[in-house]
């Protein structure tokens, strides 16, 4: 049953990764890439550790893998605002 | 072909092509570079030294360790060089190797 | 299916290495070099070498690629980050030729080394003696303190180094570039959630590395980049040379290691001998010590020498 | 306490405290720090003599678990050879530093830089460990670029980054050699190893360190980076430099191919690095007759000099291992590495001086210099004939003994090289002594206080009084070496 909750939530996971990959390679410009890599894969992120927390064999190791994920979250978004903001600033030509 | 030996010729491999990188480039960031990727290259292949036996060794591991700060301080310095001679000279490359013949 | 998971591994590995190399522009060099410190990482843990793995991680590829890409930016500055045209194939094919040897030779020589009887016998005597249950933590700390203690001085050796390279009339000026941030901005507020949960991490790293993977370089690391992370954020201002207090946290980590390696010589155990009963403690104060020493250290070697009078 | 610990304890200590401390008290504690390193070293060396090898399995683990630092003869004879030059060193250099533009900057970073230097070079010299080796030469580059770099200038950066790039390859290498004894023999204390079985991969280790040592220890033709680094440091910094940090790499040379694995060191692989050697010899001196600066004169005779260093190899190793001649041999290089040490700290700080005074290192400048300052001038002649091989200096001795070696053994090639680098250093020697001894009126300059000039000449002087009491020496180098006892002049 475990075994199965995590094949299931991985499996989406990859699927939002691939997704995310896809559209880092084929949007235009840089804030539609960033879209895509930063959604995609957080949610990715989080279905992968879904998956992985069915196969944890304690509390503990299901906290820790959540606190990861809330910290890939934190850093993916404010890297995806800093890396926004000088794409803007270099489009206006300032 | 085991899982150590797969990792030994892979940083065999990888020393190889850090010592090129290191003849080839220009950039002196880039020859900085290439110098962590021959410092990694050994590593694997001791730590793969060190897995062959199949019980963990924890000697390589330590020497390891031991040797990626090792690298990051040269790393460091060369970096910081490289940004100095940069500035002093305009140039992110050495003089055309004067004198080296 | 490990193999597979190996083989593909070491494909990613050797392609991201190739593209370091041989990849079009610095900027791109470095970020395939983060890419594969990363790659590297997950190696390490295929080797079950799990400590490794945890230094290439913060090390290798985090810290290193800090330093490529603050070194990157400061050349851009200055308009030396293009790269002059390599020499052609036909020049640099003796060169290729020689390293594919020099491969060639570390693979035939892989074939070709005995197996010795390993992990040597002595070290399962020792180990029950070291005071610490990760064999890794007690190689570093412990049996090989010598080398760990060198290290650590050879860390503070490069930012010396380092620090000689500030321009003289820089000399009194804080460490680093000037960071602008917008209050109440992204950065700002990344700044100011990240700490806390940065220096956990890293406490609970050095806390572990007595028996679980972990160590006081790993933690070390991470609490380094809390404070690069604070410092960018505009929380911390960077120090400048002349404040002692920084300087006294640069030796801390070695003195402390040295003068218990010369307590225990001059109590007759010997030169860094940790006597049984106490050793555990003593790798604990030491310990300590060093993480601190490691962390302030790092953060400087990244933020650079003095050169903040020139941007105020 | 020891004093084996002491040569190493005490200049790290000192280092951290001039980190830690400010200004004056740091420099305090760098001196504090000088003067005990010395005293150890002394005190190392009489107990040595006295009481035979003291050994310590650092943190009382025995290899192969742990590290064993151990000092014998050659450990003694340039350890002393180190405290002398560093001690030297340091007295020329807070005049040389002092009242420069340079300000502050230099003034914080000499101090700890040259102490750290001086504990790696300690530290390589009594390690029996080859990874705890690779450890201690990255302290000593790393030292030693900073060194090369204080200066700040263009050229001085260029320099210390073409030294970075010859370094860390070369130590790249050393280490991947360390990997494969590693590999193989699950062991990297030199004393086990000693006892090894062969293993098929020795032969590249060995390789591998070699020529990682030797791009370390700048052979030919690995010497690009030195004339440029030793030439544009400051002087007391050059004078370490060349005089010091060569020798680290060379021992560790020596305890491998003499101690770790004689039985890989075949008469090819020795012939060859013998070749190299006398490829240095004559292009080292063929560039140092062609400089105009007297800094790069000297930093090209190092060059030649270290490349005797190397001839000795094919006459006390392989098939010459087990005869007469090889002790002499043997013993020939160490005189060579020691008197070198001494006369090349002496001629750059007397230079430095020169320097100080007239502003510039170029060959005309250094006209009058030896009626102004007479005891500098007098150490730069007693250099010379140290390094040109004149009795009675060491190098002499040294010298003598390389070639009755060679003379013996029937190989009167390396003799030859010898002879004519000799002929050739006199040339080279010949044309900044000219200068320096022609009359020019020079009483409008600052001179550089007489102790200050007595400085070189005292480094200049042990180097010919090593020569007059080589007996002393010789029984010394001999200690831990059993083949040498039997001096076979």
């Amino acid at each position: 049953m475990n075994d199965l909750a995590t094949y299931a939530f991985t499996s989406i996971g990859l699927f939002f990764f691939v997704a995310g990959s896809v559209g880092f390679l084929r949007f235009p410009d840089v804030f539609s890439r960033l879209h895509a890599l930063t959604k995609a894969d957080n949610l990715g992120l989080g279905f992968i550790a879904l998956g992985i927390a069915f196969q944890a064999e304690s509390w503990r190791l299901v906290a820790l893998l959540f606190l990861i994920w809330g910290l890939m979250l934190l850093a993916a978004g404010t890297m995806s605002q800093l890396i926004a903001r000088d794409a803007l600033r270099e489009r206006d030509g300032r | 072909m085991t899982g150590p030996t797969l990792y030994a010729l892979t940083g065999a491999a990888l020393v190889g092509i850090g010592f090129f990188g290191l003849i080839s480039a220009q950039h002196l960031l880039r020859r900085v570079v290439a110098f962590n990727l021959i410092g990694s290259g050994l590593f694997v292949f001791l730590g793969a030294a060190g897995a062959r036996s199949g019980a963990s060794d924890p000697i390589p591991q330590a020497l390891i360790i031991t040797g990626i700060v090792v690298a990051l301080s040269a790393s460091a310095l060369a970096i910081g060089l490289v940004v100095a001679h940069a500035r002093a000279s305009g140039r992110p490359t050495l003089p055309e190797e004067d004198g080296e013949a | 299916m490990t193999l597979v998971l190996d083989l593909t591994l070491c494909a990613l590995i050797l392609a991201v290495a190739l593209a370091t190399v041989l990849g079009g522009g610095v900027f791109r060099a470095i970020v395939f070099f983060i890419v594969y410190g990363l790659l590297l990482s997950v190696a390490w843990v295929r080797l079950d070498a799990v400590d490794v793995a945890l230094a290439e991680a913060a090390i290798g590829a985090g810290l290193t690629g800090v330093l490529f890409l603050s070194a990157f930016g400061k050349l851009s500055r200055i308009g030396a980050e293009a790269e002059p045209p390599a020499a052609g194939i036909r020049a640099l094919l003796p060169a290729a030729l020689a390293c594919a040897g020099l491969t060639g030779a570390l693979a035939w020589a892989w074939f070709a080394l005995p197996v010795p009887e390993r992990p040597a016998p002595d070290l399962a005597t020792a180990l029950p003696r070291a005071g610490i249950e990760n064999p890794v933590t007690a190689v570093l700390l412990n049996f090989r303190a010598w080398d760990t203690l060198l290290e650590s001085i050879v860390l503070l050796a490069a930012l010396i180094g380092v620090w000689m390279l500030a321009r003289d009339e820089d000399w009194h000026d804080r460490f680093g570039l000037p960071q602008h941030v917008r209050p109440g901005g992204v950065m700002a507020n990344f700044g100011r959630l990240l700490p806390p949960v940065g220096v956990l991490v890293g406490v609970y790293l050095v806390y572990v590395g007595a028996d679980r993977p972990g160590g006081a370089f790993q933690g070390g690391t991470v609490l380094a980049a809390v404070g690069l992370v604070a410092a960018l954020a505009g929380l911390l201002r960077p120090p400048r040379v002349t404040q002692i207090v920084w300087r006294m946290g640069l030796v801390a980590g070695p003195l402390v290691f040295l003068i218990a390696g010369i307590v225990g010589a001059i109590l007759g155990a010997g030169f860094l001998t940790l006597p049984e009963p106490i050793a555990g403690s003593a790798i604990f104060v030491i310990e300590i010590a060093l993480v601190a020493s490691i962390a302030v250290t790092l953060a400087f070697l990244v933020i650079g020498p003095p050169e903040q009078g020139h941007r105020e | 306490m020891s004093a084996l610990v002491a040569v190493l304890v005490a200049p790290l200590i000192g280092a951290l405290s001039a980190v830690a401390l400010p200004g004056r008290s740091g420099r305090i504690a760098a001196w504090v720090a000088i003067v005990t390193t010395l005293a150890a070293a002394v005190a190392l060396a009489a107990s040595v003599i006295s009481q035979g090898m003291p050994r310590l399995a650092v943190g009382s683990w025995e290899p192969p678990v742990g590290i064993v630092l151990e000092a014998d003869g050659l450990s003694i004879a340039m350890i002393v050879m180190t405290a002398l030059v560093m001690t030297a060193a340091a007295l020329t250099a807070r005049h040389m530093l002092a009242g420069d533009t340079k300000g502050p900057r230099i003034a914080f970073g000499f101090w700890p830089l040259m102490l750290l230097l001086w504990a790696a070079l300690n530290a390589v010299f009594l390690s029996r460990d080859l990874f705890n080796l690779y450890v201690g030469i990255e302290l000593l580059s790393l030292a030693a670029i900073g060194l090369v770099a204080i200066e700040g200038k263009p050229e001085a950066l260029a320099a210390a980054i073409r030294y970075m790039i010859f370094a860390l390859a070369g130590s790249l290498l050393y280490l991947a050699g360390v990997v494969l004894v590693y590999g193989a023999h699950g062991a990297l204390d030199i004393g086990v190893l000693v006892g090894r079985e062969p293993a098929e991969t020795d032969g590249l280790a060995l390789a591998l360190m070699t020529v990682g040592l030797m791009s370390k220890t700048a052979l030919f033709p690995f010497h690009v980076w030195l004339p440029p680094a030793h030439g544009g440091a400051p002087a007391p910094a050059s004078a370490m430099l060349s005089a010091l940090v060569p020798k680290a790499s060379y021992v560790i040379l020596l305890r491998l191919w003499f101690d770790v694995m004689p039985d890989q060191a075949t008469d090819a692989a020795l012939t060859l690095v013998a070749t190299f050697g006398a490829a240095a010899v004559l292009w080292g001196s063929l560039a140092a007759l062609v400089q105009s600066r007297v800094k790069l004169i000297v930093a090209y005779s190092t060059v030649a000099q270290i490349g005797y260093l190397f001839l000795v190899f094919p006459l006390a190793g392989g098939g010459s291992e087990d005869q007469p001649w090889a002790a002499g041999a043997w013993n020939g290089a160490v005189f060579l590495a020691l008197s070198h040490g001494l006369a090349k700290a002496a001629m750059f700080l007397a230079v430095g001086q020169w320097m100080k005074v007239r502003g510039s290192d170029c060959l005309d400048e250094m006209e009058g210099l030896a009626t102004a300052m007479p005891m500098t001038a007098f150490a730069f002649a007693l250099s010379s004939i140290t390094i040109v091989g004149l009795p009675p200096s060491g190098g002499f001795t040294a010298k003598y003994l390389v070639m009755t070696s060679a003379f013996a053994a029937g190989q009167w090639v390396w003799a030859l090289v010898m002879a004519c680098g000799g002929l050739l250093a006199a040339a080279y020697l010949y044309r900044p002594m000219a200068m320096v001894f022609r009359r020019a009126d020079l009483s409008a300059f600052r001179l550089p206080s007489r102790a200050q000039q007595a400085v070189p000449l005292a480094l200049a002087g042990a180097a010919i009084i090593l020569g007059i009491a080589s007996s002393g020496p010789f029984e010394t180098l001999a200690i831990g070496r059993p083949q040498t006892a039997e001096a076979g002049l």
